[in-house]
């Protein structure tokens, strides 16, 4: 039993990682149906621009939770900063084009961000700082959870319930979902279109940021290739829950996270990929719009 | 009218969309030598009841019924599209779905796909039988093209055509598989007189050379005082009268409807 | 003119807030160096300021461009109105197939070495080309059956011994038959789900190829597999290296052959209006299932076939050589020459493998400038170097039309 | 046809003619190994080492009196391009090889230098097969097998720590998969120890917790790890994390400063195996001090190897008095050479005598040699 409980709270750990980067794939497909391929990138760079600042900070002489929170708030302010200049650059001048072009431009500029932290900074795995302190009173289950993960847990929980308020009790919310549903009429009531799709591309990108540093955090040690299995697999998550739908990408995510951790627990790690993607396909095939998602109705 | 082969038969069409009921058992015929039309103001469930017959949504309920001469009944409920056009039902589409991308006489090229056959090898192979086929899908889309009158703009890429064009093309298209039974949605839409005009001459030549018979969905009640009979009027879902054009605009109902439309436009 | 100006002035500012953590700062946390870049923010700077400019000529001559296809009017380059006359093309054929078979006579061992990489990676991207370019399936895991082809004929060689000859059309007819029952099942899904299911598929096949040591011998791989084999033949290193050139070149004639027969055929139209338009097209008559599984399967049978050539030819394989790059190469390969057009792809292949081959100074560069490209393609050319030119048919209105006019 | 063979072995053997005219002049030496890609940290130590060593030989006089000339080819450890690198170096003329680094790349290659017959020498491709099965007579290493990494760790662990229950996780690498594989025959073979748990891990995936849980409950005594170290520090830390205290083995891969920057603290009381301590080697103090003169900087991965490595090539040309295969290869498997990595001479199978394995623990963020 106790070897079940630490599964599912790594599963969970993990899961939350992960709905929290499908957060941002989802968000964009809703508003653009475009998988923003290059968004584990954003991911790893916001790792990468905690990972420098800390260590700045860290050399000049700060410390403790200081210097997380500041790490933390650089990766979300470049994070956002590089998925906004991404949108402008990579797939706005892209709108209206065949469905196909944004899709490669996005695969481009995965392959770009990648090898352009690889050449600015290393290729090497760089060692990120412990930020997250150890707790006194989580010790005598330390051995099931740790700090780390309770840090994780509750950020993600935190970032959602933010996320949720912010899109059903704010005007920006509104103006997001309206934009959601039909971006012409949306744009006929007086919605700026343009501005709402650059604000879902840096709200995603900051969530992505946050589970960077979490993770780097979490694991210590950030190299630039991190982003694209994660991206990967967060868009599996995205697209197990039902990709538009924000529920669906939080589902997902943790669903995905369990199962990898029950199936490398119970059945083996070697084929851990096998089962995650096994499992993306099993659903598409019985529910091809995902967990939660709507069938929509293709208009004709 | 009785005596005519009846050759579509919808009994009780009904489509929900979650809770939206799109179709209320509505109930229609087309039958030989025929130009029927189904009328309605906008958002009256017409393209979506096109949208089931051909396949492209499975119905609710009520059944789809294909008489074709000589064979056998077809239900076509829940049937793939595909399947659908190959039983000879061809459709255009109200906003024109054309293969931007190829020709003009490629576009009504596919539309021979179906009454084809040279598979995979054989094309690899390009024996004298594929090449013969090859040339006769050519020669009959070109005469296709002739007749709704786009004969010299066949190589022209499609999305380079005007407006009107693409409808004509669309139909044209739609006349390669083919069909007994051809359904077109709004074909007028967006031409200016004259082009409706000459589609007029266009759907009369259709029905009565090529002894296809039409069911159209249109908005211009000029177009279709002209040439339909029966018409058949749909609001909100439900059929809301049928008969022939003067039957119809004596009907107070479809007065209401359209008056009702009318001071939206 | 201030106004441009102004505007360039903010692109680089942005460019430099954007790129200094990463370009400027370096940090070494053990010994607590910080090392601080300057120099690369100049760069930065400067260049960005220049591109804007270019960037925004750009996209005002792309705007001008569409308005005037927009307008009806077809603009035919001068290289492709060159492309169109056929004389020329035979010439031009005639004069690259000449050229092509003195190729390993006038260079060395090595050029033919190189220039096989680059005729596997033509064949590879005609394979992809027939599903992305020509039905419009992004296929992301397009290297797996790359490496079904390589396996099959390293194992079949290894356990058998049957050689390369027998093995070709094994390697290809595998390929196909994976194709089949990998996209039976997926084929129903979007074009975006596609991607990623394909993208999946490709990582299931390397791990699978990795743990399952009793089958492909695991990461380790599987060495000594025999070269080509001519009678009997003994031949030494460079022998055999000009022979899989000459194999090479017939493969790839045979597969530009097929895939413009296909493309011209009933089935490649079938697979273009796919691409153009899914709804119109099972309206059409057109059975989706079936045409987009004949082209997902079709493009295997190249990556199969080929494979088995790849192997032959490094007669070494193992898990690391099919990874997710591999396929984003073969896809850029693609794009980069132009979606379903077959000239187009081919030119991608050479530039694509011969130049980082031939720059090895910049070879750091040669991902970053992929993706870059990418980028670009599809924002300023969409239709790739060599854009798709359509079949022009003879019909006999043609003539009444000339003998009118 | 006829005609076509003819005409194409007539064209090999003037190409092979002309390769040899031009090789007269000087001793050519072949560098293949990555130099560029996210490998290059190990190529590049072993190229800089065989330009150091030319720089030094040629200033005495060149090795049978000519001048010794580099051709250094970049092979990205891909076995696709190593056997494109291995034609380039063969049609270029090379007399002998230093390379390659990686053992997929190095199989590809080796069967190209066997058809020239060239001598190949690789600083660091540790795959047992590669002189194990026979398979390569042009092959020869200046660095030990994979076989004989696991062998040490297997033997440490039983003899030193004396653990009974053993788990055993790779990284599903040529490398890591290979010496896990040897650990666990060893384990199995030894009959003392249970091999409680062997499965692969996958690099790069965002967390090992479920694995490292899993450690836990299989009541393992000991980890051995196959592979390198990015994987190695994300199974130490998480493992301190989860307050875990088996005992983490690796090998080689893992025996990197990266280790102990990335895992810090959690590095502290692991074991890995690596190349003798050579510090006691007076050649091995030399070849650093030269680099260091050179560069300014530490050397990296495989220095000395690939300086060893050089040395020995030339000097079996300088022993044989020519460039001929069979008196090349000759003097390799019997006469001595003076090397960082100790006084060595090759077996019939290539490796090199006197070059072994010891263990190393992390104490206090240093590899120190456990006697």
């Amino acid at each position: 039993m106790e070897y079940f409980i630490e599964l599912f709270l790594s599963g969970l750990t993990r899961g939350s990682i992960y709905a929290l980067i499908a957060l941002g794939y989802t968000m964009v497909y809703g508003i653009i149906q475009l998988i923003n391929f290059a968004h584990g990138e954003i991911y790893m760079i916001g790792a990468f621009v905690a990972l420098i600042v800390a260590g700045v900070c860290t050399i000049y002489g700060f410390a403790g939770v200081s210097v997380l929170i500041i790490a933390a708030i650089a990766a979300v302010i470049y994070a956002s900063a590089y998925g906004y200049t991404l949108e402008k650059i990579a797939y706005r001048p892209l709108r209206g084009a065949p469905r196909l072009s944004p899709l490669i431009s996005a695969i481009g500029m995965s392959i770009f961000l990648q090898n352009y932290v690889l050449l600015a900074q290393t290729s090497d795995f760089l060692p990120f700082p412990r930020l997250i302190p150890d707790f006194e009173f989580m010790e005598p289950v330390a051995h099931i959870i740790g700090s780390p993960e309770l840090v994780i847990l509750v950020t993600t929980v935190v970032t959602m319930i933010l996320l949720t308020l912010l899109i059903k009790k704010t005007k920006v919310g509104k103006a997001m979902r309206a934009t959601q549903q039909d971006m012409s009429m949306a744009r006929l009531v007086g919605i700026n279109v343009d501005r709402i799709i650059s604000l879902t591309f840096v709200i995603g990108s900051a969530l992505a940021a946050i589970g960077g540093v979490l993770v780097a955090s979490y694991i210590g040690q950030v190299n630039f290739y991190i982003g694209f299995l994660a991206g990967v697999k967060a868009f599996t998550a995205a697209v197990l829950g039902g990709i538009g739908s924000i529920p669906g990408a939080v589902l997902g995510g943790l669903v995905l996270g369990l199962t990898e951790s029950f199936a490398a627990g119970y059945v083996s790690s070697d084929y851990e990929d096998v089962f995650a993607f096994g499992l993306l396909v099993l659903i598409l095939i019985l529910r091809p719009a995902g967990i939660l998602g709507k069938a929509r109705k293709q208009k004709v | 009218m009785a005596d005519k082969h009846k050759l579509l038969e919808v009994k009780g069409l009904t489509m929900d969309f979650g809770g939206l009921r799109a179709v209320d058992s509505v109930s229609l015929e087309v039958h030989e030598g025929e130009i029927a039309a189904l009328i309605g103001p906008n958002g009256a469930g017409k393209t979506t009841f096109f949208n089931c017959v051909t396949g492209i949504y499975t119905p609710t309920k009520g059944d789809i019924l294909l008489h074709p001469k000589g064979l056998a009944t077809r239900r076509l409920n829940g049937l793939k599209p595909n399947k659908v056009t190959e039983m000879g039902l061809a459709r255009t589409f109200q906003n024109i779905r054309l293969f931007p991308d190829m020709t003009v006489l490629e576009n009504v090229m596919i539309g021979r796909h179906c009454r084809t056959k040279s598979g995979i090898f054989r094309s690899i192979i390009r024996s004298r039988g594929v090449r013969e086929e090859e040339q006769q899908i050519v020669e009959d889309s070109y005469q296709l093209l002739v007749k709704v009158g786009l004969g010299e703009f066949a190589n022209e890429f499609s999305k380079n055509l005007p407006y009107g064009a693409q409808r004509r093309l669309e139909i044209a298209r739609a006349m390669a598989t083919d069909p007994f039974l051809l359904l077109l949605d709004e074909p007028a839409a967006g031409m200016n007189p004259q082009e409706t005009a000459e589609l007029d001459q266009l759907i009369c030549k259709i029905s009565e050379e090529d002894r296809i018979a039409i069911l159209l969905i249109e908005h211009d009640m000029k177009l279709v005082m002209n040439i339909s009979n029966p018409i058949y009027v749909m609001e909100y879902g439900k059929k809301i009268a049928e008969g022939s054009p003067q039957e119809i605009k004596d009907n107070p109902k479809v007065i209401e409807a359209y008056l009702g439309e009318e001071t939206d436009a | 003119m201030l106004k441009e100006f102004r505007q360039s002035l903010l692109v680089s500012i942005w460019f430099v807030f954007l790129t200094f953590p990463l370009m400027v700062v370096r940090v070494n946390t053990t010994e607590s160096i910080v090392e601080w870049r300057w120099m690369s923010l100049v760069w930065v700077a400067v260049a960005s300021f220049f591109l804007s400019y270019l960037w925004r000529y750009m996209l005002a001559r792309q705007q001008a461009k569409k308005k005037v296809e927009e307008e009806g009017v077809q603009q035919l380059s001068k290289a492709q109105l060159l492309l169109e006359d056929m004389t020329f093309r035979y010439k031009a054929m005639g004069v690259l197939l000449a050229f092509s078979l003195v190729f390993p006579w006038i260079f060395d061992t090595y050029q033919s070495t190189i220039m096989i990489s680059a005729l596997i990676y033509v064949v590879l991207g005609l394979g992809l080309n027939i599903s992305v370019g020509l039905a419009g399936l992004l296929d992301l895991g397009y290297v797996a059956f790359f490496a079904v082809g390589a396996y099959s004929y390293a194992l079949i060689n290894h356990h058998f011994d049957f050689g390369f000859w027998a093995c070709l059309p094994v390697g290809g007819v595998l390929g196909c038959l994976f194709g089949v029952i990998l996209g039976f099942p997926i084929l129903r899904l979007r074009g975006d789900y596609l991607a990623i299911v394909t993208l999946g598929f490709g990582m299931i096949i390397k791990v699978v190829l990795e743990n399952w040591n009793e089958f492909s011998f695991g990461p380790s791989g599987i060495a000594n597999i025999d070269r080509p084999g001519l009678f009997g033949i003994d031949m030494n290193i460079d022998g055999s290296t000009t022979y899989i050139y000459y194999i090479m070149v017939a493969m790839v004639v045979f597969t530009i052959l097929i895939t413009m027969r296909l493309r011209n055929s009933r089935i490649g139209r079938a697979w273009i209006a796919l691409r153009e338009d899914e709804i119109a097209c099972v309206a059409m008559g057109i059975d989706m299932a079936r045409t987009k599984l004949s082209a997902y399967a079709l493009g295997a049978f190249w990556a199969g076939m080929v494979g088995v050539l790849f192997a032959a030819k490094t007669t070494f394989i193992n898990p690391a050589s099919f990874t997710f790059m591999e396929s984003a190469i073969i896809l850029s390969i693609v794009v980069l020459g132009g979606m379903g057009s077959i000239l187009g792809v081919i030119l991608g292949a050479f530039i694509l493998i011969l130049l980082p081959e031939y720059l090895r100074a910049f070879s750091e560069y040669r991902m970053l400038a992929f993706g870059a490209a990418m980028v670009l393609m599809m924002i300023f050319r969409p239709q790739g170097i060599i854009s798709n030119i359509r079949q022009k048919y003879e019909y006999k209105g043609l003539k009444e039309e000339a003998d009118n006019g | 046809m006829k005609k076509f063979t003819v005409l194409l072995s007539s064209m090999a053997l003037f190409l092979s003619l002309a390769a040899n005219g031009f090789a007269a002049d000087t001793i050519k030496l072949g560098v293949a190994g990555p130099h560029s890609g996210d490998l290059a940290p190990y190529g590049i130590p072993a190229m800089k080492a065989a330009q150091l060593v030319v720089k030094k030989i040629n200033a005495a006089g060149g090795v049978l009196g000519k001048q010794v000339e580099l051709l250094i080819q970049d092979d990205q450890c891909k076995p696709e391009i190593a056997t494109n690198t291995a034609t380039k170096l063969v049609t270029d003329g090379a007399d002998v090889v230093l390379g390659h680094i990686c053992s997929g790349a190095t199989k590809a290659a080796l069967g190209i230098y066997n058809d020239a017959r060239i001598p190949v020498m690789s600083p660091s491709a540790t795959n047992p097969g590669l002189t194990q099965t026979g398979d390569y007579p042009n092959f020869f290493r200046t660095i030990a097998s994979d076989d004989m990494q696991a062998q040490l760790a297997v033997d440490f662990a039983i003899n030193n720590l004396k653990v009974k229950k053993v788990a055993v996780l790779h990284d599903k690498g040529d490398y890591g998969k290979g010496f896990a594989e040897f650990a666990k025959k060893y384990l199995d073979e030894s009959g003392k120890v249970e091999v409680v748990l062997f499965e692969g891990i996958t690099p790069g995936a965002m967390d090992y917790s479920s694995i490292v849980q899993k450690v836990r409950r299989e009541k393992a005594e000991a980890l051995i790890f196959g592979g390198y170290h990015p994987e190695a520090s994300k199974l130490v830390s998480q493992m301190a994390r989860k307050r875990l205290k088996t005992l983490f083995i690796s090998d080689d891969g893992v025996k990197d400063a990266s280790f102990l920057k990335v895992a810090g603290a959690a590095a502290d009381g692991a074991y890995v195996t690596g190349p003798l301590d050579l510090s006691k080697v007076p050649l091995n103090a030399a070849a650093i001090a030269e680099f260091k003169a050179e560069y300014g900087a530490d050397p990296g991965a495989f220095f000395q190897e690939g300086y060893s490595a050089a040395l020995a090539l030339l000097n079996a040309i300088e022993q044989a008095g020519s460039t001929d295969y069979d008196a090349v290869t000759n003097a390799l498997r019997t006469k001595y050479v003076e090397t960082p990595v100790g006084n060595v001479k090759f077996d019939s199978k290539g490796d090199a005598e006197g070059v072994g394995f010891a263990m190393y623990k992390v104490e206090n963020g240093a590899f120190a040699e456990v006697k």
